[in-house]
């Protein structure tokens, strides 16, 4: 049994009322190559971020060999050896590699020695097998060679602990085959690896250990011999308990009916460049149907959000068409599509939804502002009209708020929410598109959510519910498309639901 | 209940911060003047009280709290999509002198004051917002920050106002500085006794400004662009019309300041308009409204208190000889203040 | 030729603020510190400047108490920023009118009322044998000290940034402050340096005014310059070697102006007075294509 | 709602000063003692015209035992408010320094009968106020005399004039120039350029290197502050320039270049006003004089010249100080 090289022991972390991580221990050994595996939002990057110095914890310990260390920045962590590559690119897209490598490297800072260094960049990426242009601007470089200058630049500085967070979600299948041959060279030179991940399939190819977060707690650290598929699945989606996972799952009666013959939505063969964040969309078409609830599962980053964004905003498509009702929005601008029965709420309710300093009344009005029933003279806005509005919202929706004038802000995560979904219903409704509703809300809440969906469905409506978890869409969804790397790998019905194989799909298996 | 509680405090979190505003403000001053070696108690009741000691001090704080109004309009409204309009004063400058222009050139016409007053304040607003649209059009077509382009801008309006003044076609000749001719009887609107008759035009521009930021689909754009620009773009707000939309109103409205300078208080053009206790009322608009954080409504109330400092500073001057560089420098560390301040503890919990 | 040689020395003094003013806003810049507040720190550097050089006799300690003054300005950005996170721009037009005030009050504390107004030192001037007497060169080298100081701290600068370590770190930090911050480089502290020895030089640039071009103090001396210098920054890209020559054009424009005027009669010389303004507008219209920014410019940087 | 609140609670706090405070009037409690304000354009640490005119008030005030107070840096625009401020504070003479503040004295005196007022114009008008004092600056007869030293010594033919805006007494210092290089029988040329500001020395200090650069080694400045730029302008030129000023001797400030100042002395009118006026004499028009040891003078010995020179200037200055010769006053336009 090899040495414990490092050990958290009770960490905890909040961000301002928001609690990210609770009392972790977290135990890596020499030589491993540690799966840390985890849903989005579980705390694997802040517990990352606090090993490499970034941000502090509230409590707890770090021992590294076995020696207490106090991690104060990343200064400290590189000198105590650690190296770590973002899931978001750190590096400086203006410059070329050797020059991002040679940033915060030691040694004299009144020269640039930069052939010496190239040479001794060369030399590690060749040891490593990593091999990259080293003179090219960042930017014009793809982001699977991005993540390989970003581990030399960790090896470079003297790193024997690596972390990963998230490497693979830009990768292409054979970047990843290659990542792992990386992986077992480092181990045989002698440095210890943790694999930030929420893919299954990669931590039971690649790892030698496995620790499995749920909700910001540990669920279980895994040994090689003990890893398992289905363990794993139930580890990361389920709580160890299943009876408590039952009850702890919002309940929703969800009535046959009679679904509409006529597509609302037509997706037809679209296509969206992809970036950094995103893999963009890749030649997707699907139809909703009046009375369905229609839900795409895919683990974050895999072109979920284009889904939902392209048909509000239908501008960024590259190719293809989108149709609602039967007619085209291809040309439409975001008010055009609202104009024709759509609403949207969006993934990140307090970036991309609302108006944090504005009254309930101005955020329900927000997307209708141009509608007729709250524009007298195609100026003036009908604040009473609009004041109607956002108190049937608040008592149809039971957003928590004495009156409509109360700043956004003062509201709680779940009645924001409430009322973000409430403004979409504000005008007859053929379609909702609705991204991550539930997320950080609690059980009722999301209960509550579900009903209204559900009641909008059974009025002969169509919601497309882009959603992460994948419990609460097999709950609400009539249908279930799943997508992985911006392709639709498949769509399930009601009846064909089967969490752990769509939840292996999802991964990439 | 906890939001009724919550909203209380946050009454009572913004009576802090402008209690503690104006205590510094008077400490500041206080602090300059005692080194200055001046009677400290003195001076703080000659900067406060001028204005209110005298129908003529309260006519003067009026006449100078009218301009000061509109300039701070003109920072503000572009300043609530977070944007600096610091080309109030070039606004001001280029809408009063093309009322000029225009009054000047229609005069012979002999039109009637119900005709002349309304055309030549809607020069003023035409002429001040196209200017001023010129620096929205710049950030939204070639992203060039207002700041430099307002600033330039105001330059460029400096050597037009001497152009039209010292220029054949309007000059006095017999003035001993750059001052064209005098506008005609019915171009000039009069007095109230001592108080101007802008101060109408003033109220019905807080009225306007209400009723468009409050009431109307524009201003609601332009407060959604200002709180959440991925929001109001994900809601089918169209940020360029927006910005160029929002500074077209700030400088219509420093035009119209520009044209009641001109209108009601000279009479004709003079170099150097626009300006009081030796700097421009531009400058003293943007300090007026990042003291109330750029809220349009507390601007009315704000220019009034500032132009009750501007007085007593001028007062100060006259009576003790106190520099009025201490009232500006105090204004200036007085809006630092308050906005670290209102930084830290003026948004609540996050 | 003579007509040349000179009409470049007369160029070259006003290069000489421009570029300096405009390489102190873009080595704060560079670590993402906008700092609009040169036209402020310009006028407090060039009272306090003048002062202290008027007052020692000394035209060496009155550019360090310009420097002095402009570091101290930095300072209070800096730590007002980076410990408040308050907007850069509503501190630096703040700084600017402080600055505008402090200027004339100091003056007036320290000098009072003469009938004849007080004069600076001259400032050592220096002549290189040889090449200040061959024509159109010497335009460039027939100078006081602080223009060579200029070509020195555009050098500087350029080789700071683009050939040491520790200028690759500072434009790390101003492409992307969380790279920079992850390899271990104090982001704060660096941005806290950075505007600090900008604004001095935008300091110097101010006292360059007073102590050098017009030997004595008047109110509102730079008129504008700060603000041209800002400009001037954002052609130039934020790169040294840039700023010398967008400093160069607009003092080329600045002088050509008056010399236009002279030739012309029938064009009302207030237009000529308005190109300087004009033109930075236009050639920032035109060369949209090839300004810059650094990514974090302007904006503030924290971990969490 | 909120801030509106805390706006009138701010407007509570003003009134209660107010009310603690009033009781008193503003400034001191000798209404029947004559006092006497001035109103500046600009700094009176300028050492230039705002200093004089500063002397001036001081003079006048000790030589008649009374108070006195001012005003520095007014904008034109501000100038009726400040004269309404001094005669609310019951200051009885009004000495208004710079003909821009002209328009402003205009329209307030007749509303104030009891307090007169001193101005400064460039030509006398057809009516005079019963309460204004004129005074007459008469620039064009000292730049005559600025004009006739200037064709003697250059040497290029070519003479600069710095003006900051194109206003009448600066075309008639133009005219007055031209007329003495033409007495002269000179061939120099004069050109003039207007830098859109009297008081900014680095266009000044641009204009004449233009200036100098296409040729001219005389400039003769009519700026004030503006001045401060010419002095480095001319002291680093490549070939000797010399230039002129106006109202003080600045002989110091580049004393290699200097030739000789047009000289004020607004102290001779302004104490003698102040007199008329305690002796009741509450309108009038007083000429600057021109003439050593006048109002209006040339600064003599002129530097850097040879002595045939400034005998030969100072013998025109005589002519022009008894009549002999009649310098020109033309105001409305440049003539060609």
């Amino acid at each position: 049994m090899a040495a414990d090289y490092i050990n958290c022991k009770n960490i905890s972390k909040a961000f301002g009322v928001v609690k990210a991580l609770d009392s972790i221990d977290f135990v890596v050994k020499k030589g491993e190559i540690h799966g840390l595996l985890g849903e989005n939002g579980a705390g694997k990057s802040t517990l990352m971020n606090i090993l490499y110095g970034l941000y502090r914890p509230n409590k707890g310990e770090i021992f590294l060999d076995g020696k207490k260390t106090i991690i104060k920045s990343p200064l400290d962590s590189i000198k105590n050896g650690i190296g770590m590559v973002h899931q978001i690119s750190t590096l400086v897209p203006e410059f070329t590699a050797v020059e991002n490598i040679m940033l915060g490297s030691e040694g004299e800072k009144l020269t640039l020695h930069t052939a010496r260094e190239r040479e001794k960049i060369k030399e590690i990426s060749e040891e490593f097998g990593l091999q990259f242009p080293v003179d090219v601007k960042i930017k014009e470089l793809s982001a699977g060679i991005k993540q390989k200058i970003e581990i030399v630049r960790a090896l470079y500085s003297g790193a024997t602990l690596l972390i990963l967070d998230e490497p693979t979600t830009s990768l292409v299948e054979s970047e990843f085959q290659q990542l792992l041959k990386s992986l077992k060279v480092f181990v045989e030179k002698g440095v210890t690896v943790v694999f930030i991940t929420h893919k299954i399939k990669e931590v039971m190819e690649a790892c030698t250990a496995v620790t499995v977060m749920r909700k910001g707690k540990v669920q279980a650290r895994v040994e090689k011999e003990e890893l398992g598929i289905e363990k794993l699945v139930k580890l990361m989606f389920m709580e160890q308990n299943i009876e408590v996972t039952e009850s702890a799952l919002p309940k929703v009666n969800l009535p046959e009916i009679e679904i509409s013959k006529n597509p609302v939505l037509q997706v037809k063969n679209i296509s969206i460049t992809g970036n950094d964040t995103s893999p963009g969309l890749k030649d997707i078409s699907f139809d909703i149907f009046g009375g369905e609830i229609f839900g795409v599962a895919a683990v974050s980053g895999n072109g979920e959000k284009n889904i939902a964004e392209c048909i509000i905003n239908p501008s960024v498509l590259h190719s293809g068409d989108i149709l609602i009702n039967g007619e085209s929005i291809k040309n439409n601008s975001p008010l055009d599509v609202f104009a024709k029965g759509v609403s949207y709420t969006p993934e990140d309710r307090i970036k991309e939804g609302i108006l944090n300093e504005g009254s309930i009344k101005e955020n329900v009005l927000l997307g209708h502002q141009e509608e007729e029933r709250f524009l007298k003279k195609k100026l003036f806005i009908d604040w009473n009209e609009t004041a109607l509005a956002a108190r049937d919202v608040i008592k149809e929706f039971n957003v928590d708020t004495p009156d409509e004038e109360l700043s956004m802000r003062r509201l709680s995560g779940g009645n924001i929410q409430k009322a973000i979904i409430g403004r979409a219903f504000v005008s007859p409704l053929k379609l909702l598109v609705t991204h991550n509703p539930t997320s950080g809300l609690d059980i009722s809440t999301v209960e509550f959510i579900f009903k209204k969906l559900v009641e909008l469905r059974n009025s002969g409506s169509s919601v497309l519910f882009v959603n992460e978890d994948l419990d609460e869409l097999m709950i609400v969804s009539d249908r279930i498309a799943v997508l992985h790397d911006g392709k639709l790998k498949g769509i399930f019905k009601r009846s064909e639901y089967d969490k752990y194989k769509i939840g292996l799909m999802m991964i990439g298996g | 209940m906890t939001q009724k509680n919550k909203a209380y405090s946050l009454i009572l979190n913004n009576l802090i911060i402008y209690g503690i505003a104006i205590i510094l403000a008077l400490g500041v001053i206080s602090i300059f003047v005692a080194i200055l070696g001046y009677n400290v108690w003195d001076a703080l009741r000659t900067l406060l009280t001028t204005s209110f000691k005298s129908s003529f001090g309260f006519s003067e704080t009026i006449k100078k709290a009218i301009p000061l109004l509109f300039a701070t309009y003109a920072f503000t409204i572009p300043f609530m999509i977070k944007f600096f309009n610091i080309g109030g004063w070039g606004q001001m400058l280029f809408g009063g002198t093309m009322t000029v222009v225009v009054g000047l050139t229609l005069g012979p016409l002999g039109l009637p004051a119900i005709i002349m007053i309304p055309l030549l304040l809607l020069v003023g607003i035409v002429s001040g917002g196209v200017f001023a649209l010129v620096a929205g059009f710049l950030k939204a077509k070639y992203n060039i920050n207002p700041i430099i382009s307002t600033i330039m801008l105001n330059f460029i309006a400096y050597q037009f106002v001497n152009f039209i003044a010292t220029s054949d076609a309007f000059k006095d000749p017999l003035e001993g500085h750059p001052i064209t001719q005098k506008l005609s009887e019915s171009s000039l609107m009069g007095f109230f006794g001592e108080i101007p008759a802008s101060i109408i035009v003033a109220f019905i521009a807080i009225i306007f400004v209400y009723l468009v930021m409050k009431r109307t689909r524009l201003g609601f754009e332009i407060t959604s662009v200002g709180q959440n620009l991925i929001a109001s773009q994900t809601y089918g707000i169209n940020f360029s019309k927006t910005i160029m939309v929002a500074f077209f109103i700030g400088g219509a409205l420093a035009g119209i300041g520009g044209s009641l300078e001109v209108i009601n208080i000279h009479g004709k053009l003079i170099e150097g308009f626009a300006k009081t206790s030796g700097a421009q009322f531009g400058i003293f608009g943007v300090l007026t409204s990042l003291v109330v954080a750029g809220n349009p409504l507390a601007v009315p109330f704000a220019a009034f208190f500032m132009s009750v400092l501007l007085v007593g500073a001028d007062s100060l001057q006259r009576t003790m000889q106190v520099p009025v560089e201490v009232v500006f420098l105090s204004q200036a560390i007085i809006v630092m203040f308050v906005v670290i301040i209102r930084e830290k503890y003026g948004k609540g919990n996050k | 030729m003579a007509f040349i040689t000179s009409f470049i020395e007369s160029v070259l003094v006003y290069t000489t603020v421009y570029t300096l003013a405009s390489l102190g806003i873009l080595i704060s810049g560079r670590t993402g510190i906008f700092n609009v507040a040169g036209e402020g720190i310009m006028l407090a550097s060039a009272s306090a400047g003048f002062l202290a050089a008027f007052l020692s006799g000394s035209w060496l300690i009155g550019f360090l108490a310009g420097a002095l003054m402009g570091a101290f300005f930095g300072l209070i950005l800096a730590f007002v920023h980076e410990t408040f996170k308050v907007n850069q721009f509503i501190l630096g037009i703040c700084l600017v009118i402080f600055g505008s005030g402090l200027s004339d009050l100091l003056y007036k504390l320290v000098i009072g009322v003469r009938l004849s107004a007080p004069i600076a030192p001259d400032t050592l001037r220096i002549t290189i044998p040889f090449l200040s007497k061959v024509p159109i060169i010497s335009g460039f080298l027939n100078h006081d000290v602080i223009v060579y100081f200029m070509y020195a701290a555009t050098f500087t600068a350029w080789w700071f940034f683009y050939r040491t370590k520790i200028g690759l770190e500072t434009r790390a930090i101003g492409e992307n402050p969380k790279a920079a911050d992850v390899v271990g480089i104090n982001v704060s502290r660096r941005r806290y340096l950075a505007t600090i020895i900008g604004s001095s030089l935008i300091g110097i640039a101010g006292a360059y005014l007073t102590i050098a071009i017009t030997k004595t103090y008047s109110p509102d001396i730079s008129a504008g310059r700060g603000f041209m210098a800002v400009g001037i920054a954002i052609f130039a890209s934020w790169k040294p070697q840039r700023a010398i020559l967008g400093g160069f054009i607009f003092a080329f424009i600045e002088v050509m102006s008056f010399q236009l005027q002279i030739i012309s009669d029938k064009i009302p010389y207030q237009f000529f007075l308005m190109l300087p303004f004009i033109s930075i507008l236009v050639i920032m219209v035109v060369f949209k294509k090839h300004i810059e920014f650094p990514a974090s410019v302007g904006k503030p940087y924290s971990r969490e | 709602m909120k801030k509106i609140l805390v706006f009138v609670l701010l407007f509570s706090l003003i009134i209660s000063f107010s009310v603690f405070g009033g009781g008193e009037t503003e400034e001191g409690t000798d209404a029947w003692a004559i006092k006497i304000a001035a109103v500046f354009p600009g700094s009176i640490q300028d050492a230039d015209y705002n200093t004089i005119g500063y002397i001036a008030l001081q003079e006048a005030a000790n030589a008649e035992g009374i108070k006195s107070a001012y005003s520095e840096k007014v904008a034109v625009p501000d100038a009726e408010r400040v004269l309404k401020e001094y005669i609310n504070a019951d200051f009885s003479i009004i000495f208004v320094h710079g003909a821009q503040f002209n328009g402003a004295a205009a329209k307030v005196a007749p509303n104030y009968p009891d307090v007169t007022f001193i101005i400064e114009v460039d030509a006398k008008p057809d009516t005079l106020s019963p309460n204004i004092w004129y005074i007459e600056r008469n620039y064009y007869t000292g730049f005559y005399v600025l004009g006739a030293l200037a064709s003697m010594k250059t040497e290029t033919g070519k003479i600069g004039f710095i003006g900051g805006l194109e206003l009448p007494f600066i075309r008639g210092e133009v005219n007055a120039i031209n007329q003495a290089i033409k007495d002269q029988n000179s061939d120099a040329t004069l050109e003039y350029i207007f830098v859109g500001d009297f008081n900014d020395p680095l266009k000044a200090r641009q204009a004449a290197e233009g200036l100098m650069s296409q040729g001219a080694d005389i400039i003769i400045s009519a700026v004030n502050l503006g001045n401060f730029g010419l002095y480095g302008a001319v002291k680093e030129a490549n070939k000797p320039v010399f230039l002129t000023t106006t109202y003080t001797d600045k002989l110091t400030q580049a004393p290699d270049n200097y030739l000789s100042s047009d000289l004020f002395n607004f102290s001779i009118p302004v104490k003698g006003i102040v007199a008329k006026i305690i002796a009741g004499e509450k309108s009038g028009f007083w000429s600057m004089e021109y003439g050593e040891g006048k109002a209006r003078s040339t600064q003599f010995p002129i530097s850097n010249v040879s002595d045939s020179i400034n005998a030969a200037v100072k013998q025109i200055a005589e002519d022009v100080a008894s009549g002999k010769i009649v310098v020109e006053k033309v105001l409305g336009e440049v003539l060609q």
